[in-house]
């Protein structure tokens, strides 16, 4: 790397390049290679910083509450597919670097290439993994993330307000797409009556703190859950049991009240016939003074008994308009009830509702899991490059320096993901 | 000319250590320019450190202060006309790593007590029969600008519901172990002391403990040292030291404010009232 | 310096001719060390400008508050009627610092005298990457242009501080943005700078340079190298994780939930302390970063002005590794109060105790090597005195601080402000100013003029010392520093006059640069031309031209002995180069 | 020839090319600085409500029409005329010494708190407002200083004359008690931070200031109200003022006195009417209208046998009578109704032609000054800060009276009893048990324990 | 200084006692009609407690522009025009009565009946509150703030002692599509224009008046046009006689239908 080398301009005069100087080597290897060992071991204090990061977030989470991969849906076989891909093309880029030496060119190009098409795949698991985050919304996003670490209030609270901004948005929207279908609006109105409206009402009324927490948890395991939790489908199964006793209860009183207000109407139109036919009797007959008579013993007592059974009427229509206030939330709760209970993996996942969800350090995870492989991600990017740009030079025993020096950075990005795929997958 | 410069450069250690000295003694024109007077126990230890700390640095400050003036004195150039040629002393070289090691390890073994008094063993008290932490008097709640202090309400215990809080005022007794719990709305601010020597960091997220014991009664700022924001240097809190006695009384006054106006007919109206009635 | 020696390039093969490069190659996209060397110091020179001018500002609102603030006041702030916002103050001392440590002093020494000296005191041609070299200083570019920005955003700049610490820095402006961008574009520029650095002194001496016969300035910039290779990307990754979440809702340095000014706005579950490690796991090797270049180059300037061999070479180069070795495990000494783990805290005093072993080391081998020799006074000996003595204050100073329960009291207080500026300023740029006297001659072929600069000096030193020394006792009383008002606390309002004194002091040490200033650009035209070795040094640059051309050497030079050979009791010279060959 | 050399070979004029760029970068920066930075900062002055006048504009006159500029400026100078400027303030006290102004506020107070701000920190003399309060309230109390954007709620826009935490009912002025608490205690859960150390004096000064702002913003309100309804500006003869005459011939003294008299009496009754008829007397003694606080029921005491039933009653009220469930939601967080606006917010967002969906509708008030709209929030009542004040009389007389300038309604229905219960019920609220596991936060002193 | 002294005599009569008209009362009526296409009406937005408000029925349509079916628009209003010192006009006796009857404003259905309300100062505004839902009503003029809370079938009565010189606005905070119209003035001499267009102000003393025409939609309808009379290019205003015993009959005030702002 004598200065002729890197900034010269063709001299017109040739004999104008000085004599390169003489140098003696600390290190029997060439400066490229020092200077990539340099740089690794930089790119190792930044994954170390990384990592390092990783460590305390994970382990200053209180006792067993980091998510399993299972609850975060980490699927540990795609993995376990990218690192042996991540390996093998580690083994590939060893054998173009020893094609290139021996001058095989071909070899070298074609071993390259398979290299690259690895990286690729591994950056396409990659893809499909974070598109799957996505469309779980296992991200962290402003101002709010969807990912809350406890089911209290304050989860309910943000739930309510991104239902709400989500039926806005449908009802909003003129055209039914694939996946916002009228049946996707009725789900969200069910679960806003049905659940969260319930469960607020539960956590805001109610007296026993148990009973909240149970409610409060309950909800979160239906949106998302993470175990299975007896003591949950104990307090679901209870309430319905509890809600159809009220509802057995309440539904005879419609009938009679309905009975009773039937039979006032069917008096007041009897009652009102029979008045206006004693009224237009009387009034047919007007006495000398062009007066008329004063209404008869009858029809007084008709006109009072018509203001009662309007009355009764009035009575039995408030109070079977507030039954129906009192029976339409539990009508509601019980349908949520019988639609969303048998959903093993929760509403959010089987209606691919991005709603928020309850994940202990579920953020912190996401945060920590995106960062880690993102940077990763952005290494193996940045691989292909390279790759990219030495696959159509002629990769002849000149180069094979330059194949060595990437193929070391290539080992690195492995190495690094050798450190990566169990800290995130395996424990 | 070398003179000249010897000379300048001894007027560094002397005048860094005359001012020093007459700081501490309270000279003009520094007078006031020193540690402010101390009014906590555990202050005592940090200030005795301090003052040892600076007459070590001050021994060593004029030592190296002499050499250099007196170097720029001797080895003048037109009064030598060669250099001595030695580039090593292996014995003093062995004296002058083995004497600053033996300080240093030393200062760091002398102040550790202090740091595991002032930081680490927080004074306790005795609860059925056991010794146990003792409990914070005061919840002091930093936020973007200002100091919430949270007293116990008639329960004695703070976070409740009868809490009562007052902004930028803190009212402790003396002679007597105070223990705070620092916690923070927002960003990290500091709480900081000067007269009690007491400055702790609260960070957002966590739970804080400090204690100290005043010694007299006094009244004093308490500041912010961490940035907070644009109004950092707002965040002025005063604190007030007061006897046993009155501390009592305001307490008592502060918790009459949280009971409000009860009827009073009412035979069943507490007779709290009537004792807090002037 | 009586007899003349023969020049030791005429004993060596020559070496001649040189490519003739196009001017943008040339001035502006130069691949050749010196030039890049010399752009750092340019920009750096700039920037130090501005810093100052911060510097200036914030000296003034501190003895006048809330008075109209000169040039800023009216220009910014005229419907306010001058006075400054309280944020614009948070903005003055951000940048101040930002500006000083990441667009000066580390540029200055490394960027600078680095790429100057490295490759002529060990006889290469170039660095060893050129093309890298170029890129390390264009990557300062765009952190320029970040931090000219980001003072045209709302606030007029970050306001969060040099050290950054969220939580206040996540909800900060946008200006904080292009802050942690700028930052990101430094280190990858040092980043560069060090990878080039490392290989070429490892890979390119010249025949004969062992490393024990490398000059201290080299070792220093090894060292630096080595700690700025391996602590930058901790920031780098730190400065990422904040940028994320600012922008992506990540939470790294945030609790849950944090709530400011009534909105969540950060996705939360990290720690608030975890940048704090981050930050300082780079920024106190950083300190070593600006001070251990400074040390190297007054090491030399000493040796070479009391014409004495450098005492207790290896210790030096020992203690050298030592303050590397250790600086990356004494971060936790700016946090004793930080609210981290209160037992870690007396490990991190015990080994920040250590460190100061080193230092204590270096400072009495700078006293031997002065003691019994033949001082020449001229101005960069006298500002690597000064250097010398500026760094025993603020190493004492700093032992004052690793005291735990001391600390407690002088945290975040002017004391702190004064330690950091005994050793930033103090220290780091009076070894800088030196190394610009001493090296000038070999930059630009001229000679600074010497009353000029002892002016500067003397100047310089007295006002530094009339700034700093007194913000010891602001400190001891408890003076915060960050405060654009302190007074308006009973404690501290009697502090206003020793404040005024102190700006007072500090305005005209901003006037001394002038001197400076005057004396450097005025010697490049009317300067004494200079030979090869004024000095008559024994370092391999003197060997070469001055300026040196391109390709550096006009001569294979080959090294027979260690730099610091003077006043060989069996030479007629006092000084005997590296390249002459034995007799 | 040579020099050319030289430059190629880069050997002689090298650095000094590279210098000559930094040189003139650095003599531009100088000049630049120089050019804008020696000239004086301009008097400030108090800021036009251009919101006020646009929404005039918007509601009375026809699309892209604008009121004179000389209407604006008339205004202006009336308003200087009466209450001088940020540096010399004045108080038309146009009753002379009986005025019943001399009761609401003292010119002393106003001078010690207007000014710019005073070096000299031993004695302060003036700039009290500068320094303190300016930087959020904005020179002219118009809620718009130079951090109040990045607040959350905004600072207080004094000129509505509307005051959120106060003794007396609605439509009623505060207290000087209720703005000296405010100042002292400051509004906890807002950027208003508390004043108590500052001394009892300067204190009432910033207490008349803010009176001395709000009066000056009502009237200046009214005007631009007042006079759009006139066909054409100007009212008032300032050139009466003038020391000089049309020629420049100096007036003399008796001339003088005379036409300052006429000026006078123009101005008062142009302005002077409003003023004393209906600013004024609000402000007089509104201690007189210091709504009661009645006597609470004996299960306030949260350890007397009936506390739980009156805890009882209270949430019963809070979900059913009370209303309060249908902003401060179900769960108690405020999530109830989020999509309201404060009154001064809606005193320009309710122009016609206005959409606050649309921003493009707005574009101009942003312009004209007004802060970008942002929803009130309910008061999460499950943190145990009440911006008000945390004392139970405090949220007594919020529940009561209502809160001015927020959807918070005043509830004349409710007893007293009833109040006290919801007052127990909404300050047990935070403190409830929900079941859950604590959010423990990390201790540092763990080691100790 | 002309303008100086006519402010004097103006202020000085305004301190003396209302005049009594002595010339006799008469009435004021016309029709308002919008010409050209109205901008489709849109339908409320009803986003909470749906079980009350929006129990078996569609949303309703946003009643703040309220047209027939040949252009009659409902809720404008038609008030007297006085400077801020003019006196007050005199009043005709069977006025007086008319004041002691309040005046109701009642809440259906989540929405306010009627729409828009004419109080007179010192009379009595009942609140009231027929739903199974909890209301409050946040009366904001610019002179007049009134907010009451009002539980299910409670109902609240309030007095205003300030006028306005335009109507100003009431809402329900807790329901944000619920909004109605309030004018206070302290002369009773104001009109609502019904459904069909029409209004009628009865009883005015004879004499000059100005009058002047106001819609939620338009601001003052400076647009508006009225045969045979000039409307004041800001304020909206035309200049009448009131004759003693007549009733003058504006007859079709057409109004062009650009001139409504959307929103």
């Amino acid at each position: 790397m004598a200065p002729q080398q890197t900034n010269s301009k063709p001299s017109d005069d040739a004999k104008e390049q000085p004599a390169p100087l003489v140098y003696q080597r600390a290190m029997p290897m060439s400066r490229g290679k020092l200077a990539i060992w340099l740089f690794l071991s930089t790119e190792i204090m930044f994954f170390t910083a990384l990592i390092g990061t990783y460590i305390v977030l994970r382990f200053g989470a209180p006792e067993g509450s980091w998510p399993t991969p299972a609850q975060v849906g980490v699927m540990e076989w795609l993995g376990a597919i990218n690192t042996f891909v991540l390996i093998c093309s580690s083994v590939t880029i060893v054998f173009a670097y020893e094609s290139a030496k021996s001058d095989r060119i071909r070899a070298a190009r074609g071993w390259l290439l398979v290299t690259t098409l690895l990286a690729f795949g591994f950056l396409g698991v990659k893809g499909i993994e974070y598109a799957s985050k996505y469309s779980h919304g296992l991200y962290p996003q402003s101002p709010r993330s969807l990912l809350h670490d406890r089911s209290d209030v304050y989860y309910l609270s943000h739930f309510s307000l991104q239902l709400k901004q989500r039926i806005a948005e449908l009802e909003d929207q003129k055209t039914p797409t694939d996946h916002h279908d009228p049946a996707t609006l009725e789900t969200l109105y069910l679960i806003q009556s049905g659940m969260l409206n319930w469960t607020e009402n539960k956590v805001g009324v109610s007296n026993d703190p148990n009973m909240k927490r149970l409610a409060l948890e309950s909800f979160a395991h239906q949106i998302h859950p993470l175990a299975d939790r007896p003591d949950i489908d104990k307090y679901l199964a209870d309430e319905r049991a509890d809600l159809e006793e009220q509802q057995q209860t309440i539904a005879p009183q419609f009938s009679d009240l309905e009975s009773k207000l039937e039979a006032a109407q069917k008096q007041i139109s009897q009652l009102s016939d029979s008045i206006a036919k004693l009224e237009s009797n009387r009034k047919s007959k007007p006495n000398v003074n062009g007066d008329f008579p004063p209404p008869t013993e009858i029809e007084q007592k008709n006109k009072a008994q018509l203001e009662d059974a309007e009355k009764t009427a009035k009575d039995a229509t408030e109070s079977i308009s507030l039954l129906k206030q009192q029976m339409n939330p539990i009508e509601r709760r019980l349908e949520a009830q019988s639609r969303f209970n048998q959903f093993e993996d929760g509403i959010n996942e089987h209606f691919h509702l991005k709603l928020p969800m309850v994940i202990p350090n579920g953020n912190t995870w996401a945060n920590t899991y995106f960062m880690l492989t993102g940077f990763h991600a952005l290494h193996v990017v940045i691989g292909i490059f390279v790759f990219l740009i030495l696959l159509p030079l002629e990769l002849d025993r000149k180069r094979a320096k330059v194949m060595e020096n990437v193929g070391l950075y290539w080992h690195f990005v492995d190495i690094v993901w050798i450190f990566l795929f169990p800290m995130i997958y395996l424990f | 000319m070398n003179r000249f410069w010897s000379i300048l450069f001894c007027l560094v250690p002397i005048l860094g250590t005359a001012t020093f000295v007459m700081a501490a003694w309270g000279l003009p024109p520094f007078q006031g320019a020193w540690l402010p007077k101390n009014y906590s126990v555990a202050g005592e230890t940090i200030d005795h450190l301090f003052y040892l700390l600076n007459w070590i640095s001050a021994v060593i400050f004029i030592g190296t202060g002499a050499v250099i003036g007196w170097v720029l004195w001797k080895y003048d150039h037109r009064r030598r006309d060669q250099a001595s040629y030695f580039s090593h002393n292996t014995q003093l070289e062995i004296v002058w790593t083995i004497i600053p090691a033996i300080i240093l390890i030393f200062i760091a073994f002398y102040q550790m007590n202090s740091w595991a008094e002032t930081k680490m063993i927080r004074p306790t008290i005795s609860q059925n029969g056991q010794t146990i932490n003792k409990p914070p008097m005061v919840l002091v709640m930093a936020k973007r600008f200002g100091w919430e202090f949270h007293y116990a309400g008639p329960d004695g215990l703070i976070e409740t519901q009868d809490d009562d809080y007052i902004e930028n005022e803190l009212v402790l007794p003396v002679g007597t172990d105070v223990v705070l719990q620092l916690e923070t709305r927002d960003v990290i601010h500091s709480f900081f002391v000067p007269q009690l020597r007491v400055k702790q960091d609260i960070v957002p997220g966590m739970k804080q403990f400090i204690w100290f014991r005043g010694t007299d009664i006094a009244e004093m700022d308490i500041a912010c040292t961490e940035l907070c924001g644009w109004g950092h240097y707002t965040m002025k809190g005063r604190l007030r030291l007061v006897s046993q006695k009155d501390y009592n009384l305001w307490l008592t006054e502060r918790r009459a404010m949280q009971t409000p106006a009860m009827d009073p007919d009412d035979p069943e109206t507490p007779q709290v009232l009537e004792e807090r009635l002037p | 310096m009586v007899n003349k020696v023969q020049h030791p390039e005429l004993n060596h093969p020559k070496r001649t001719g040189h490519p003739v490069l196009r001017f943008l190659s040339t001035y502006v996209f130069a691949t050749d060390h010196k030039i890049i060397g010399l752009q750092f110091l340019f920009s750096s020179l700039f920037w130090f400008a501005v810093g100052g001018m911060l510097a200036m500002a914030i000296r003034w609102q501190l003895a006048f508050p809330w008075s109209d603030m000169p040039i800023f006041g009216p220009t910014l702030f005229a419907s306010e009627g001058g006075q400054i916002p309280g944020t614009f103050y948070n903005m003055l001392f951000t940048m101040h610092a930002t500006i000083m440590i990441f667009f000066v002093i580390i540029p200055i020494l490394s960027g600078a005298f680095g790429n100057y000296l490295i490759p002529l005191m060990i006889g290469a041609e170039d660095m060893a990457f050129p093309r890298l070299n170029m890129f390390s200083y264009w990557f300062m570019w765009p952190a320029f242009a970040c931090m000219i920005l980001s003072f045209t955003l709302p606030g007029f700049g970050p306001t969060s501080g040099w050290t950054a610490y969220p939580t206040l820095s996540l909800i900060a402006g946008d200006a904080q943005n292009l802050w942690i961008l700028g930052l990101i574009f430094v280190g990858i520029s040092s980043m560069m700078g060090s990878i080039n650095y490392m290989t070429t002194i490892l890979q390119m001496r010249a025949p004969g340079m062992h490393m024990f016969r490398m000059p201290m300035t080299v070792w220093a910039m090894f060292i630096t190298a080595i700690l700025q290779a391996f602590a930058l990307p901790v920031l780098t990754a730190a400065l990422f994780m904040q940028l994320s979440d600012r922008l992506l809702a990540t939470g790294f340095f945030a609790p849950e939930s944090i709530v400011v000014n009534n909105s969540i706005t950060i996705s939360g579950g990290g720690e608030p302390l975890l940048w704090q490690h981050l930050f300082w796991f780079y920024s106190h090797p950083a300190v070593y970063i600006m001070i251990l270049p400074a040390m190297g180059m007054v090491s030399d300037i000493l040796s070479c002005f009391a014409r004495k061999p450098l005492f207790g070479y290896r210790p030096m180069i020992y203690s050298l590794i030592a303050i590397a070795g250790l600086g990356f495990v004494v971060w936790g000494h700016h946090m004793f109060v930080s609210g981290m783990n209160r037992i870690l805290a007396i490990s991190f005093m015990v080994s920040t105790m250590l460190i100061a072993l080193p230092s204590g080391i270096k400072v009495f081998n700078w006293l031997g090597t002065l003691w019994g020799g033949r001082l020449f006074l001229t101005t960069p000996m006298l500002f690597s005195i000064g250097f010398v003595s500026m760094f025993i204050i603020g190493g004492l100073s700093g032992i004052v601080m690793a005291a735990p329960p001391v600390d407690i009291q002088i945290h975040d207080t002017y004391f702190i402000v004064a330690h950091f500026h005994y050793v930033l300023f103090g220290a780091s740029v009076l070894g800088v100013m030196g190394a610009i006297y001493y090296w000038y001659p070999k930059m630009f072929g001229r000679k600074m003029n010497e009353t000029m600069g002892k002016l500067h000096f003397i100047l310089t030193f007295i006002f530094l010392n009339g700034t700093f020394f007194p913000m010891h006792f602001l400190g001891a009383r408890g003076f915060p520093r960050r405060y654009a008002d302190a007074y308006r606390f009973e404690e501290f309002q009697d502090l206003l006059p020793l404040n005024q004194f102190i700006t007072l002091c500090a305005f005209l040490m901003g006037a001394a640069q002038l001197v400076f200033l005057i004396n450097f650009f005025g010697s490049l035209i009317w300067g004494p031309k200079a030979d090869r070795n004024p000095w008559h040094a024994n370092t391999l640059e003197w060997s070469a031209p001055s300026p040196p051309p391109h390709g550096n050497f006009d001569f294979q030079p080959t090294v027979y002995r260690g730099p610091y050979e003077y006043s060989h009791p069996e030479r007629s010279v006092d000084y005997w180069p590296q390249t002459e060959p034995p007799p | 020839m040579e020099i050319l050399r030289g430059i190629k070979t880069g050997k002689l004029k090298t650095v000094r090319h590279v210098l000559l760029q930094f040189i003139c970068l650095l003599g531009l920066i100088v000049i630049l600085i120089i050019m804008t930075g020696c000239n004086p900062s301009p008097e400030p002055q108090f800021r036009f409500n251009r919101v006020a006048l646009l929404k005039q504009e918007k509601n009375d006159l026809a699309e892209g029409e604008r009121f004179s500029n000389a209407y604006q400026s008339e205004i202006g100078d009336i308003l200087t005329a009466l209450y001088g400027t940020p540096n010399e303030p004045r108080f038309p006290f146009l009753l002379g010494e009986e005025d019943p102004a001399h009761d609401v506020l003292s010119l002393n107070n106003l001078q010690l708190a207007a000014g710019p701000v005073a070096a000299d920190r031993l004695e302060k003399t003036a700039g009290l407002y500068r320094e303190h309060c300016s930087h959020c309230h904005g020179i002219t109390g118009d809620g718009a200083g130079g951090t109040a954007a990045s607040l959350e709620p905004y600072p207080r826009d004094f000129r509505l004359g509307k005051f959120k935490f106060k003794s007396t009912p609605l439509r009623r002025m505060p207290t000087n008690d209720d703005l000296t608490r405010i100042l002292k205690n400051g509004i906890p859960g807002t950027a208003m931070p508390s004043f108590r150390t500052l001394p009892d004096n300067e204190i009432a000064a910033l207490v008349d200031y803010v009176k001395y702002l709000t009066i000056r913003g009502q009237h200046e309100r009214r005007l631009i109200a007042e006079l759009s309804n006139l066909d054409n500006a100007p009212i008032l003869d300032f050139k009466l003022l003038a020391d000089a005459d049309e020629e420049g011939q100096p007036i003399d003294e008796e001339m003088k006195a005379e036409n300052t008299e006429t000026f006078e009496a123009q101005l008062y009754t142009v302005v002077g009417e409003y003023l004393a008829e209906d600013i004024i007397p609000r402000w007089v003694d509104p201690d007189d209208e210091i709504s009661e606080v009645n006597n609470a029921p004996a299960g306030f005491q949260s350890k007397h046998p009936a506390h739980s039933a009156l805890l009882q009653t209270g949430k019963d009220l809070f979900y059913g009578k009370a209303n309060c469930v249908q902003c401060h939601g179900e769960t108690g967080l405020g999530d109830g109704q989020t999509a309201n606006y404060d009154d001064w917010t809606n005193d320009w967002l309710k122009t016609i032609g206005v959409d606050v969906n649309q921003p493009a509708t707005y574009q101009d008030f942003m312009m004209a000054g007004a802060l970008h709209p942002r929803p009130i929030r309910p008061r999460n009542l499950r943190t145990p800060i009440f911006r008000g004040g945390n004392l139970p009389s405090d949220v007594y007389r919020r529940i009561a009276n209502g809160i001015e300038g927020t959807p918070m309604p005043s509830s004349p229905t409710l007893t007293t009893d009833e109040i006290w219960a919801l007052v127990s019920y909404v300050k047990s609220l935070p403190f409830e048990d929900q079941g859950s596991p604590e959010n423990e936060l990390p201790v540092n002193d763990r080691i100790v324990d | 200084m002309q303008k100086s002294f006519l402010f004097a005599v103006v202020s000085l009569c305004f301190i003396s006692s209302p005049l009594l008209s002595d010339d006799g009362w008469g009435s004021l009526k016309g029709n308002i009609v919008v010409e050209g296409a109205v901008p489709a009406i849109s339908k409320e937005k009803i986003d909470k407690d749906q079980a009350s408000c929006l129990s078996d029925k569609e949303a309703p349509n946003d009643d703040n522009l309220l047209v027939g079916a040949g252009g009659e628009l409902k809720d404008a209003f038609i008030m007297m025009y006085r400077k801020g010192s003019d006196p007050i006009p005199a009043i005709h006796p069977s006025y007086e009565e008319a004041k002691k009857k309040p005046v109701v404003l009642d809440n259906q259905d989540c929405r306010f009946v009627p729409h828009a309300v004419f109080v007179q100062t010192g009379q009595t505004l009942e609140l009231r509150n027929s739903d199974d839902v909890g209301h409050n009503c946040h009366i904001i003029t610019f002179n007049n703030e009134e907010n009451v809370n009002l539980a299910k079938k409670d109902s609240v009565n309030i007095t205003f002692s300030d006028a306005d010189k335009t109507p100003g606005n009431v809402v329900c905070d807790i329901h944000k599509w619920m909004d109605a119209i309030i004018l206070v003035r302290d002369e009773p001499y104001a009109a609502i224009t019904k459904a069909d267009g029409t209004f009628e102000i009865k009883n005015i003393p004879a004499g000059t008046w100005k009058f002047q025409f106001w819609h939620k939609k338009t601001g003052f309808m400076k647009k508006l046009d009225v045969p045979n009379y000039k409307v004041g290019k800001i304020k909206a205003d035309i200049e009448v006689t009131i004759k003693d015993g007549e009733t003058l009959d504006l007859g079709k005030l057409t109004l062009p239908a650009t001139s409504i702002k959307k929103k």
